[in-house]
């Protein structure tokens, strides 16, 4: 009796390791969760594992080893989009489909039937932000953005996502500012935007970027509403703003508080954790995204009727794929997940810092 | 809006500065290119804010993270600095490398890798006048800096203890013959190059609010280069240097855009280094004698 | 017949002072000749400007009738001058065989000589002239050794022994017997008079009066920058003004 | 009275044995001196005696202290100084500098500077350049310095390994002359030296090292008429073979 | 071959010939600390020229190459008035300028990076990583060899002796940079994406310590050290979160017992040395 290998590049040590340790959590309790109500179609799920350390060389060694060596399935994974973009050439060669985590650059699956991506566009998230914004009437009548420039996601967020939408929705721009990932001293900038006084501000930075402008933005006595996407969507960033930072608004695809499976999820997660030792025991968006990701393929797996046996790993690998690709509404622990081209298409929850805490402020579902 | 700028270059090149004269003390006097020097500014501002976080007053907590880095940096000394000597210069440069991530990777098991919120020690005490907004604790960091800066340059230049230091520095054999206790005098330059590093940490920590176990890499490539404008072995070339790199890193982003500060910044060292090889106040080396 | 050596009105400042100062002298092919003077006199600097270490503040070198005076310092040696150093000066990384090579590059400096893997070649041609010439003069049992860690005799030796490879007619030796004992001394002088022998123009600069007297026909004798006398030794040392800077009154000397 | 007392001392560098059961005795006063040729162990016994290299045998008094196994810096503290094989000078300090370097262990600093205006006077190429750096010297003007700098140190028993190397025949004899005098002033000296027959003539003991072993040692006058010394070091015969 | 052995040994060629270009120079004395840089020129030209214009993969590599090593040519000449830790920095600010201009040239993807359809699978990169290292064993049999050690060892002599010390430093720079440009253009190519952020400081820094940790005393050196640098963290990677720590212990310690590296000449000398003295 064959078990039905999954592969799983983590990210566990190197730059993403505080976004990526816990994750390994969530897909161990998926894993077990599937295993326990008796597998998929009887047989178990084993999940094996390496560590990219967030390196494309090292995901695309990863990748290998599952492939030829592993006799993996499907993969769980990688993390990044620098990763994303060296092993989806490798795994379209291997025939073996990769579901990202956690890389929202665009337009990363284009061109691959195998690669998939459990994450949201970011020109979606933000349109859904500026949406809610818009319905709860606060004051949106000028704009500006800021954003990390070496960093490809926060960079097209800040030059064609944040404009784009600003045009949408009719805010005229008072103009931008730039700095780089590694910058600690964001007074030019922040002394740029108190000169234009924009309503709001829209964020194309990881949450550290986040952090630091906040935080210069109170020193230097700016008021704005600082917007954006799931990039920012650290369950801890109000504690790390420490005091700074009110009113920011984002776009996540998870939200503990939302029904009772996420608040039963967020339970075990935290026990789970805390067993283990880790700094975090508050799931974030990826610890939900790679949970849904074991069940996706669980269910793809199920659909295409998967034994696990060696001698048609070929086929199976690639009827999972064409299963994941028409799968609609599945019920997930993020909401419903339907895929396009590849990507996820799944609710927004929209979340505002209030008084030093993440609250929601509206639940969407992208167009 | 310009003057806000120069403030602000002004109070990011003080942090260089400190860096690049613990950078000036080690590769200027030990001829040693120290890169465990990131390391120890990192486990300045970091230990500091795990001591606070562990409930121990500021001054204390500064203090602890002082005294850990002497002794990180002891160890340096004995086991990347001693059993290199007389080889080529670069190679201790390996080892000392070996310790910048030993340090991060010990405190990344510690703290985690997050970029953590250094507690407000002065909140909100900036002083502004006009539009000028100048935080006190970046001043009181300034006015520090040169002083300690100012000190170290009067010591070395004319003192027995500076004359010691600098036969060390060209050459240990000799030194050695001529009576020297190296195996005091090395340790404490090690000790004294430190505890700048780390204060510089614990200023930065204090002045950006922010502490991580990377935190030393950037800055402590801006220190070298920092120390290399000024003209290696200068002190006040450091000083000097530090404050080059800040204002052109700030004016530059507020200029034209953070995607050119590499090209500025980085542009402007190389082409110091093409014009004056030496450095800006340093001598150029003159044909050596046979 | 030109000269192997022709330096006139050389003149040269440090910071100020005057180290060389309008000087003038020729030394004929096949005549060894000696450069003596107190301590400080300039012949050091004399070496250092024939082989462009420095530029001349005025004045002219020819060297085997090539003017080279303007000349960079790494093209003065295929003109036929090759030097050894005071305080030697050898590459202390390499194997004494190795130092050997190097000296050879005058003669073997094509784009070929350069790019071909000689040591793969068992018994190169380059490799065994080399090693003969370390036969030649006792050394051949150090030729593979670092040159870090060699005595101070053998090392003095083999930077003569570089300096000749280069092939050079004229060889400014500085103080070649400095840190030799007598007996030593007389190894030197041997193989001095081989060179010699060979027709190779020897300029040095010696205190050993009793080694200059050996070997040297004609000696310069400099005192502050300047050529206090000129002739063979036994003349020029009965010159007071030689005696009062140079030699002094010990007999010994 | 022994002043400095060298017993059976070894030294090797790796493998090499460099000197061997090598015993030799300095008495309050005297100049004693070292022959040998290249490579027989006369700078590293210096060395060896001064602490610079580590010995693996034997054992180093100084004025009744045992000081086998003590760092450079506490010999030179009981009055032990080197002037080194190949001057050592520091080029990018100034000469005045270097000077002021050999008295760093002394703190009267008055007398100190007394004692540098004496140097000036006796070299005065040193003077002239006491502020340049001292990388412009010529070799022979290196080597004034060197002794120059040993000097300061006010030492009880100076070491001089080939001091006369590169100075010009003048003042060979005006250094003799200096070590005479300071000698005659109290101070010991140790002295190795190519230029045999000088260092036998000012000496009151020598002893010849060859291959790292004491072969011959006793009174100089002695040991000056001894044939095998005549062929060796006084250039009597020829070369011996390597 | 395993899909994890082929992982591993193919990271294993790209530092292979990355440790090339910065010994080269640094057989010279010149501690080049902006080797990324001329990577990513290779990178992305040769990506560029497959991509843009469908150049063959054998042309536009080497073309990248070539092309990094004209830059360092061009480069080599005003950098080289520079000597020692100012070099150094120098080709450290360099890298840095050449990254960031890649960061910024929207034509070959700014920061989104550049996708390479070309592809250049294992065996590929082993041959080509096999022909760097044979071609480095070649030259280091050569008076060119020599002469970058005698310049480093003492370049005023050598000029003395004849030796071109200028021609001889920018040779090894540009060399070094061809090998450089060679590999990244392979890099490209074989993981079908290229970004500036790879071609960083710390990817300098590392190749440095490759060779430093291997030795530069002799041309294996840089080979030991890189298969040592890739293999190791392998081998460490049961140890979880000490994995980088433990890494770091082990530079030290080595280095420490070793400073000169892992491979010398005195290594060399001991193991021919031997036979002679058992049979004399
Ligand atoms: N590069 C330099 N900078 C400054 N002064 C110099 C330089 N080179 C030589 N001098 C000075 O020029 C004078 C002559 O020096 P040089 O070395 O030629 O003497 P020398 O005749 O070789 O003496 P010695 O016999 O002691 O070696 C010395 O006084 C020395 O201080
Ligand atoms: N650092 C070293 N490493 C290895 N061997 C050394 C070292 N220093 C000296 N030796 C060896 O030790 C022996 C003695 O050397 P030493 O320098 O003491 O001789 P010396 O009598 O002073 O000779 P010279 O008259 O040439 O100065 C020599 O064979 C030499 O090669
Ligand atoms: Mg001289
Ligand atoms: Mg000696």
């Amino acid at each position: 009796e064959e078990d039905l290998v999954l592969g799983y590049m983590m990210a566990k040590s190197g730059p993403y390791v505080s976004l990526a340790n816990t994750n390994e959590v969530a897909v161990d309790l998926a894993v077990e969760e599937i295993n326990k109500k008796g597998g998929i179609n009887g047989r178990k799920i084993k999940v094996v594992k390496f560590d990219t350390a967030g390196d494309p060389k090292q995901a695309t060694t990863a990748l290998r080893t599952f492939a030829q060596d592993a006799g993996a399935l499907a993969i769980i994974g990688p993390f990044s989009s620098s990763e994303v973009r060296t092993t989806f050439p490798v795994g379209e060669r291997e025939g073996i489909a990769q579901m990202s985590m956690a890389s929202s650059a665009p337009g990363l699956t284009k061109g691959f039937t195998y690669g998939f991506r459990n994450t949201t566009d970011e020109g979606k998230v933000i349109d859904q932000v500026l949406a809610a914004v818009k319905d709860k009437k606060l004051p949106m009548a000028s704009g500006a953005a800021a954003y990390a420039t070496d960093d490809v996601v926060s960079k097209s967020i800040g030059t064609v996502v944040v404009p784009k939408m600003f045009e949408k929705y009719a805010i005229p721009s008072k103009g931008a500012v730039d700095f780089q990932l590694a910058a600690f001293d964001l007074s030019p900038q922040v002394a740029q935007l108190k000169q234009m006084a924009p309503d709001i501000v829209g964020l194309g930075s990881p949450p550290e970027g986040a952090v630091n402008i906040a935080k210069e933005l109170k020193r230097q006595g700016v008021s704005t509403r600082l917007i954006g996407g799931t990039t920012i969507a650290d369950p801890e960033l109000p504690r790390r703003m420490d005091g700074a930072g009110e009113t920011l608004t984002i776009g996540t695809t998870f939200f503990p508080e939302v029904n009772d499976r996420t608040k039963g999820f967020a339970a075990e997660f935290a026990k789970r954790t805390k067993a283990a030792g880790l700094a975090r025991t508050e799931p974030n968006q990826m610890d939900a995204s790679v949970y849904d990701i074991v069940y996706l393929y669980a269910a793809a797996m199920e659909k295409a009727g998967v034994t696990g046996d060696k001698a048609k790993l070929a086929a199976e690998r690639a009827a999972i794929r064409d299963q994941v690709a028409k799968l609609k509404d599945y019920p997930a622990l993020e909401g419903s997940i339907s895929f396009a081209d590849g990507d996820a298409v799944k609710p927004v929850y929209v979340l505002e810092v209030k008084g030093g805490k993440w609250t929601l402020l509206d639940t969407r579902m992208p167009n | 809006m310009l003057a806000q700028q120069i403030v602000n270059g002004l109070m990011l090149g003080a942090i260089y500065m400190l860096v690049a004269v613990a950078f000036t003390l080690a590769i200027g006097v030990l001829n040693f290119l120290n890169f465990s020097l990131p390391g120890l500014f990192m486990v300045g501002g970091m230990l500091a804010f795990g001591l606070m976080k562990a409930g121990w007053p500021f001054l204390l907590a500064a203090a602890g993270a002082l005294a850990a880095a002497a002794f990180a940096s002891l160890l340096v000394e004995r086991f990347a600095y001693r059993p290199m000597q007389g080889g080529d210069p670069e190679v201790p440069l390996v080892s000392s490398l070996g310790f910048l991530v030993l340090l991060e990777n010990l405190m990344l098991i510690q703290y985690g890798s997050d970029q953590q919120a250094f507690p407000a020690l002065l909140p909100d005490l900036n002083l502004r006048l006009g539009g000028l907004v100048i935080g006190i604790a970046q001043l009181i960091s300034l006015a520090l800096s040169l002083g300690l800066v100012a000190f170290l340059s009067w010591y070395l230049s004319s003192t027995a203890a500076g004359r010691r230091i600098r036969t060390v520095a060209e050459n240990r054999e000799t030194a050695q013959l001529l009576g020297i206790d190296i195996s005091r005098l090395v340790p404490q330059l090690f000790v004294a190059s430190a505890l700048l590093a780390a204060l510089a940490g614990i200023l930065f920590a204090v002045n950006y609010q922010q502490v991580s176990p990377f935190m030393g890499e950037g800055v402590g490539f801006k220190g070298v280069a920092a120390m290399i404008v000024g003209g290696m072995g200068s002190i006040w070339g450091a000083v000097l240097g530090g404050l080059v790199i800040g204002l052109a890193e700030v004016l530059s982003i507020s200029l034209i855009g953070a995607d050119v500060v590499n090209i500025s910044v980085y542009g402007l060292l190389l082409l110091i280094l093409i014009v004056r090889p030496q450095g800006l106040v340093g001598r150029a080396a003159s044909r050596e004698k046979l | 017949m030109s000269a192997a050596l022709a330096i006139s009105g050389l003149s040269k400042s440090f910071a100020g002072v005057r180290a060389i100062r309008d000087l003038s002298f020729r030394v004929p092919k096949g005549v060894t000749t000696a450069l003596i003077g107190p301590n400080g006199a300039g012949k050091t600097t004399v070496f250092n400007l024939v082989s462009g270490v420095y530029g001349v503040d005025a004045g002219r070198i020819e060297v085997n009738g090539v003017d080279v005076t303007a000349m960079p310092s790494r093209k003065r040696i295929t003109t036929g001058v090759a030097r050894s150093f005071q305080n030697i000066r050898l590459m202390p990384h390499l194997s004494v065989l190795e130092n050997l090579l190097v000296g050879q590059h005058v003669r073997a400096s094509s784009l070929k000589a350069l790019l071909t893997p000689y040591r793969l070649v068992p018994s190169h041609r380059w490799k065994r002239e080399a090693r003969d010439a370390l036969e030649e003069t006792g050394l051949g049992r150090w030729a593979d050794e670092t040159v870090s860690t060699l005595p101070y005799g053998v090392r003095k030796r083999i930077d003569l022994v570089r300096a000749t490879l280069a092939g050079a007619s004229l060889l400014m030796l500085d103080e070649p017997a400095a840190g030799l004992n007598p007996s030593e001394t007389n190894a030197l002088r041997d193989h001095l008079t081989a060179l010699m022998a060979k027709g190779i123009t020897l300029l040095v600069v010696e205190h050993d009066m009793h080694f200059v007297d050996s070997i040297c026909e004609n000696v310069v004798v400099l005192n502050f920058g300047e050529k206090i006398a000129e002739g063979p030794l036994s003349r020029v040392r009965q010159d007071p003004k030689v005696r009062e800077a140079y030699i002094g009154t010990d007999e010994e000397a | 009275m022994a002043l400095l007392e060298v017993s059976s001392l070894s030294v090797s560098y790796g493998r090499v044995a460099a000197l061997a059961d090598v015993s030799l005795t300095v008495r309050e006063g005297e100049i004693v001196t070292v022959l040998g040729a290249n490579g027989a162990g006369k700078s590293t016994l210096l060395k060896a005696i001064l602490g610079a290299v580590p010995v693996k045998g034997g054992g180093i008094t100084f004025a009744d202290i045992d000081l086998t196994r003590a760092a450079p810096h506490k010999r030179m503290a009981q009055g032990l100084v080197l002037v080194p094989e190949g001057r050592r000078i520091l080029i990018s300090l100034t000469v005045e500098e270097n000077l002021l370097l050999g008295a760093h262990m002394r703190t009267d600093t008055g007398a100190v500077r007394g004692e540098m205006n004496a140097i000036y006077d006796r070299f005065s190429n040193l003077a002239e350049r006491r502020h340049m750096p001292a990388s412009c010297l010529s070799g022979g003007e290196q080597q004034m310095l060197a002794i120059g700098r040993a000097m300061m140190a006010r030492p009880r028993l100076m070491m001089l390994d080939e001091p006369s190397l590169g100075l010009s025949p003048l003042f060979v004899s005006k250094l003799f002359d200096l070590i005479r005098e300071l000698n005659a002033g109290g101070l010991s000296v140790l002295l190795v030296e190519q230029n045999t027959g000088k260092a036998l003539k000012v000496a009151h003991a020598a002893t010849v090292l060859e291959l790292g072993r004491v072969t011959m040692a006793g009174e100089p006058a002695a040991l000056a008429a001894d044939p095998r010394l005549q062929a060796a070091y006084l250039g009597g015969g020829s070369a011996p073979a390597h | 071959m395993s899909g994890y052995l082929t992982g591993v040994l193919v990271v294993l060629a790209f530092n292979v010939m990355a440790a090339y270009a910065v010994y080269l120079p640094l057989a010279a004395g010149q501690l080049n600390l902006g080797i990324a840089g001329f990577m990513a020129i290779g990178a992305y030209a040769s990506a560029f020229l497959t991509n843009e214009y469908a150049w063959p993969m054998w042309v536009a590599i080497p073309a990248g190459s070539g092309l990094a090593g004209l830059v360092g040519l061009a480069i080599g000449f005003p950098v080289l008035r520079t000597h020692g830790i100012y070099f150094a920095m120098a080709t450290f600010a360099l890298g840095q300028v050449i990254s960031a201009v890649f960061l910024n040239l929207e034509v070959v993807g700014g920061a989104a990076g550049y996708p390479v359809t070309d592809y250049a699978g294992p065996s590929v990169v082993f041959a080509a990583a096999a022909g760097v290292v044979l071609v480095m064993l070649l030259l280091s049999r050569t008076r060119f060899a020599l002469y970058l050690t005698a310049v480093k060892s003492d370049a005023t002599v050598a000029d003395l002796l004849g030796v071109s010390v200028r021609g001889m430093k920018v040779a090894a720079f540009a060399l070094g940079a061809m090998v450089a440009g060679f590999g990244g253009g392979l890099y490209a190519h074989h993981y079908s994406f290229v970004e500036a952020q790879h071609f960083n400081v710390l990817l300098s820094v590392f190749t440095v310590l490759y060779v430093l940790f291997g030795g530069t005393q002799t041309v294996w050196g840089p080979l030991v050290g890189a298969a040592f640098f890739t293999l190791v963290p392998e081998l460490l990677r049961a140890s979880d979160q000490w994995r980088y720590a433990l890494f770091a212990v082990f530079i030290i310690v080595f280095m420490a017992v070793r400073p000169q590296g892992l491979v010398t000449t005195s290594l060399f000398r001991l193991f021919r040395r031997r036979p002679a003295e058992v049979s004399s």
